[in-house]
């Protein structure tokens, strides 16, 4: 129930991680649920699905969004305004047949307040019921998430850390130790959001976690073909998209309105998110040729 | 990190660095007084802020309530309220850090232009974020906080209040964090920030408590201050917590109505510590006002600084433990409190401040005006007792617009005629 | 009555019967501490007050400008200026002379709300006399008055500005001499207002002076302050009027040009220890702003407050036998004071203390800043000295609106962007 | 040159007291220099003086006049925007011949400022040379009047001093020890300005005064014939009349504007003036009748 308790990434049964390792590189994608509705969504998925996303965010929207960016703000706002509800988010999910593995995004609050009085339980088995694989919850330090943590462990979900610019020495060492499903390298500081450049940062990120065994994937600005190869050939074994998804859902969010009605053309939007997620992992595969051709992938054997 | 189940540090990752560097400043500068930080802390708060502010007594309210009432006066500390004792503080604090930049949230503006005027006052580069919706009706606190050379950063989303304002600092700040401190504005947030927010504020209570010895020769049966996120009220209460035989007053913004609007995500009130349930909401564990899915609402009060839907985790820990009294006072009976200090006392006091006026009131009856004339049985004196200090926490020359037209709107007992001002 | 030519009682006989009861009450409360006069007048300044106010170190206008610093931070004191310590002072002894109703005039509002503020304190009925066309420019300080209680009366005569609101005042006084007492705003009207106004405002620089000994350890080369009637210049300077060795500077509102218009019945300006002449005028001889057949001209001033054709006698005596040293400020300069101050030290001075943080980047020049880079000369040092005391009168929240507009019409060094402002 | 050197009343040459007492009761007028124009302004006088004034008041405007009420503010600002001078203000007086004696009632600063740097006796000998006969300074107390009662003594001139209701006691002694021409007795507190009926303080003041062997005339607030007919039976030796004439001339202003141009009908102006003076003068004759009658006019005989 506790860290003793925890298998070691190398002996999980989890299917985030296999997805992963399986379909190496990977592609994640993330999409808001309820943007513009749930209807809307659950189409959204299934093309991403097709276009080759190897494993599926789904942002449980929260009203108070401190980790996202103006994209995935707006996003939110527009869940919101549908009148998405986390039971709802579960139907959905429970409805969904989608290869890739499914995990659920969203603020610690959440999950907290999901069935009565602020307990993380109620929430957790709700998800592994409705067939959740995992859950990323971005104001949950690992120093404040055992209580998830042991509920994720006992219903066989995994709870995925974020590795910050910022996270170094100790507390590196510690959150690695605990990796499960994936960790997710945070490119840049600050917040989600499509770039234009892939950060210097993430380079010294894969670097410094390169010692580390376990599946990563950088997300915060990846948004072309381009940058998924760039980001697998600096070592990484997934990308992580967002903004740029939700970008193309807000292109084809009704004209001149944020309200949230159901999309107008959610074929159109399907289409296109499909054939992005397509380029995504083809930028991905061409990183990962490149690796082979002219990198070296593994840590440098010379040191000890 | 925590009071009993309330706190910790719920943040980004990105960010939990920077609360560890955060900690040990704290622990070494403001608990050790290394490098003698305290000292030049207490001294700035002097010299600069005009501190000790008075604990004075009010000749007409003590006779209206026929029992002693002293007020704290942090309305005569330099900008106008007790914000610059915490805005100081944290700003000296980032300057020993080696901190090159500040950023602030501000939603009525009196945090921000607290932590421009520090900033200019210890030279160092400062943004302010603050909600479209508020920059657009506190322009003077705008203008006061460009004078000080701030720069003023309008946030768009949502309802463009307080809580959007912390939403987009946090998101600067996890962008800027190894070079600058986050200046958070109460005594929320993540640890270390509730603790060390009350630490600064603390000189409030301590004066009161070494003041009201000096002058009524023994310690207050109550204490009582307003509490939106809880910082005048955890440092005026602060020293106050260990003496049992003093009971502790918080009152909230009871607004037009305690019930919350879940459908149209409102809570007509910021009644956090008498009508919240327990969740996380910027960074800790505490009492907050959010729907049954977890959804956080608007909150309201015709006092700007009141209005969060989130309150310090100790205080919702002091609560819990029956140390701390809730209570709310209503916007109507908040506006008889401005108007009946202001009218009796000389002392326009701030509208957040008038809500424990307001509670005064309430609490300790009128002994002569009551409308049969008749004085309040002494079982109706409540628990408030005879020796009572109430917190003017700021001064309400930052009100007056919003005062002149709630009170136009309304038949107040206390007030002046505000036809007149039409004229 | 007089200092030196100037001074007197140059009022309608009515008025002398209660002129010199109030001598008499001047006599023996203030000046002799009668049934604790000045004991109580002392205690209320400090609680209700909120003196002592800090004698702060100005750590950047220091470096600015190579020598010591200090500003006295009168803005600190209770209704934001040095007003109350005088109308404080004048409301007790009213109700020591058993007077049942008070009245001021007020010009930009200052003195209006110190009034009212003092008279709701001490529980008495007041009525203040303002012109029509500063009730419309100054609001806010009519509504401060109403709230604490006061009657405000526009005087629609003549410019309706502060000459004609003391006129009219007179008049009330002249017919309700017997039951009322006028309390005049500054240093100036028959005897013995100017002893005794200045005698309420002498606890500036009484602390001031013993603040700069215990932080300095010495006396002031130079103390500054800005003059229009006179009160806060008096009351910083009287403890050191007989200090041969500190130099006092007198600094008068140069307005937009020093020449008087006398077609038009205009000066441009309020400096009338530097250029007006001898004659009467609310009760005194003194210097005055007038045309040569003896009619009063409109002054004219960026800043509300020093914008007066009159200035206290006792004023005029120092100037003529050379103990005062009187200096003019314009409007720019001042705005540039202004935003200096709020940008270096995170004080926003009134307009009225700008013109003497004017007089300070004149007289003192700028270390560091100049335009070749260069240092000034030891020569260009000027009469400052080293160690150089500048009186903060007041508090410039209430010239928010009268600096943007006055900013946005030039090109000032020192003011921020006030273009965002519009966004 | 100091009160030594002053003949007391009963000796005095005073044009002033000679015009009181031979008159008895007397009719004292007042209007203001100027309003709404000199020109205007010598025929007013010369009304009033056909019409029974028995000495005239003339006002020299002031830009603070703090003594007056509305209606001679009024006036003086006329006066002021019509751009009277003190050099104009003589050269009118010195080109009228009443047979009513002509004082000036102006403000302190106007007399010290008149010719060079502050001193009294430029205005005062200008003023004896156009042909005053005596001097009114509503702000200038007894205590403040050496100067000018000095050069007013050097060049024969009367300076009138005010008694209020406040006046009393040793100082009421020794200002009335120094009456020059006649006693100003203020009927009530407050400022000039025309009242409905005459004050309970008029008939107070006039008592205490009762033992002082000077003339004693009463001003502020009289308005009517019979005002004057109650205050000559009250005791006094003559009545003020200023705003009450002031009220006229504005009538006969211009209409719709306070700005000084030569009046439409300085002659109806006039006519009024006259027949008002005359109404005031018979009614202090009616009170002066009265006397006689019913009421003793003497000091009390059985007073030491």
């Amino acid at each position: 129930m506790t860290d003793a308790g925890r298998s070691t990434v190398g002996e999980s049964d989890s299917d985030v991680e296999a997805a992963i390792r399986e379909h190496h590189p990977a592609l994640i994608t993330y999409i808001t649920a309820g943007d513009p509705s749930l209807a809307d969504t659950k189409a959204y998925v299934e093309a991403l699905d097709r276009g080759g996303a190897d494993l599926i965010e789904l942002g449980l929207p929260f009203s108070e969004p401190v980790a996202e960016g103006a994209t995935i703000q707006a996003a939110i706002n527009r869940a919101l305004e549908a009148g998405t509800t986390p039971e709802g988010f579960f139907e959905l999910v429970a409805d969904l047949e989608t290869e890739a593995p499914l995990l659920v995004m969203t603020y610690y609050n959440m999950i907290l307040q999901y069935g009565a009085a602020p307990d993380v339980r109620p929430f957790v088995e709700r998800a592994a019921e409705a067939g959740l694989s995992g859950i990323i919850v971005p104001d949950l330090p690992a120093e404040e998430a055992d209580p998830l943590r042991e509920a994720c462990d006992d219903n066989g979900l995994d709870l995925v850390f974020i590795i910050a610019p910022t996270t170094e020495g100790e507390r590196l060492d510690r959150i690695m130790s605990h990796v499960s499903g994936f960790a997710y390298v945070q490119a840049r500081l600050g917040t989600t959001g499509a770039r234009e450049n892939v950060s210097g940062a993430t380079h010294d990120s894969l670097a410094r976690l390169s010692e580390y065994d376990v599946p990563k994937a950088v997300g915060f600005g990846v948004s072309e073909g381009d940058h998924a190869a760039e980001i697998i050939d600096a070592g990484a074994d997934g990308v992580i998209v967002g903004s740029a998804l939700v970008d193309i859902i807000a292109e084809h969010a009704p004209a001149g309105t944020e309200t949230a009605t159901r999309s107008d053309a959610p074929g159109d939007a399907a289409a296109a998110l499909e054939a992005k997620a397509e380029e995504l992992k083809r930028g991905a595969r061409r990183g990962a040729d490149t690796i082979t051709d002219d990198h070296e992938k593994e840590p440098e054997p010379e040191q000890p | 990190g925590t009071f009993g189940d309330y706190g910790g540090q719920y943040v980004p990752e990105a960010l939990m660095p920077a609360l560890q560097e955060l900690e040990d400043a704290y622990e070494r500068y403001v608990l050790e007084n290394e490098d003698g930080f305290m000292d030049e802390f207490r001294e700035r708060l002097r010299d600069f802020g005009g501190r000790p502010t008075p604990l004075q007594r009010a000749d007409r309210l003590s006779e209206r309530y026929d029992r002693e009432i002293y007020l704290k006066r942090e309305d005569l500390l330099h900008g106008g309220a007790h914000k610059l004792n915490n805005a100081l503080g944290q700003v000296l604090l980032a300057k020993y850090m080696g901190k090159e930049r500040i950023i602030a949230e501000t939603g009525a503006g009196q945090h921000g232009t607290a932590t421009a005027m520090a900033a200019a006052h210890l030279d160092m580069p400062c943004e302010i974020y603050m909600g479209r919706t508020d920059v657009n009706r506190q322009r003077p606190n705008v203008y006061r906080m460009r004078m000080n050379g701030a720069d003023v950063n309008p946030v768009a989303a949502g309802s463009g209040t307080l809580k959007e304002a912390i939403n987009e600092t946090m998101r600067d700040w996890a962008t800027t964090v190894e070079r600058t401190h986050y200046v958070i504005g109460s005594v929320v947030g993540p640890h270390p920030f509730p603790k060390m927010v009350r630490d600064f504020q603390a000189v409030i209570g301590d004066e009161t408590r070494t003041q009201i010895r000096e002058q009524a020769g023994r310690l207050p049966d109550s204490v009582v201050a307003c509490a939106g996120g809880g910082s005048n009220t955890m440092g005026t209460f602060h020293a106050f917590v260990p003496d049992d035989e003093v009971a502790l007053h918080a009152v909230e913004a009871g607004g037009s109505s305690l019930e919350i609007d879940e459908d149209a995500g409102l809570a007509p009130n910021s009644a956090t510590l008498s009508t919240g349930t327990d969740g996380v909401l910027h960074g800790a564990m505490t009492k907050l006002l959010q729907g049954t899915d977890g959804q956080i609402v608007e909150s309201h009060s015709v006092s700007a600084g009141l209005d969060y839907a989130g309150v310090g985790p100790e205080l919702s820990h002091l609560v819990e433990t029956g140390r701390v009294v809730p209570a709310t006072v209503d916007d109507e009976d908040a506006l008889e409190g401005f108007h009946r200090l202001s009218r009796l006392e000389g002392i326009i006091p701030a509208l957040e401040s008038s809500h424990a006026l307001g509670y005064l009131e309430r609490a300790a009856g009128s002994a002569g005006e009551t409308a049969g004339g008749q004085r309040p049985r002494d079982e109706d004196r409540g628990d408030l007792g005879d020796l009572v200090v109430v917190n003017v926490s700021g001064r309400g020359d930052k009100d007056l617009e919003t005062v002149l037209e709630e009170t136009e709107a309304r038949d107040l007992e206390a007030a002046p005629d505000v036809e007149v001002f039409d004229g």
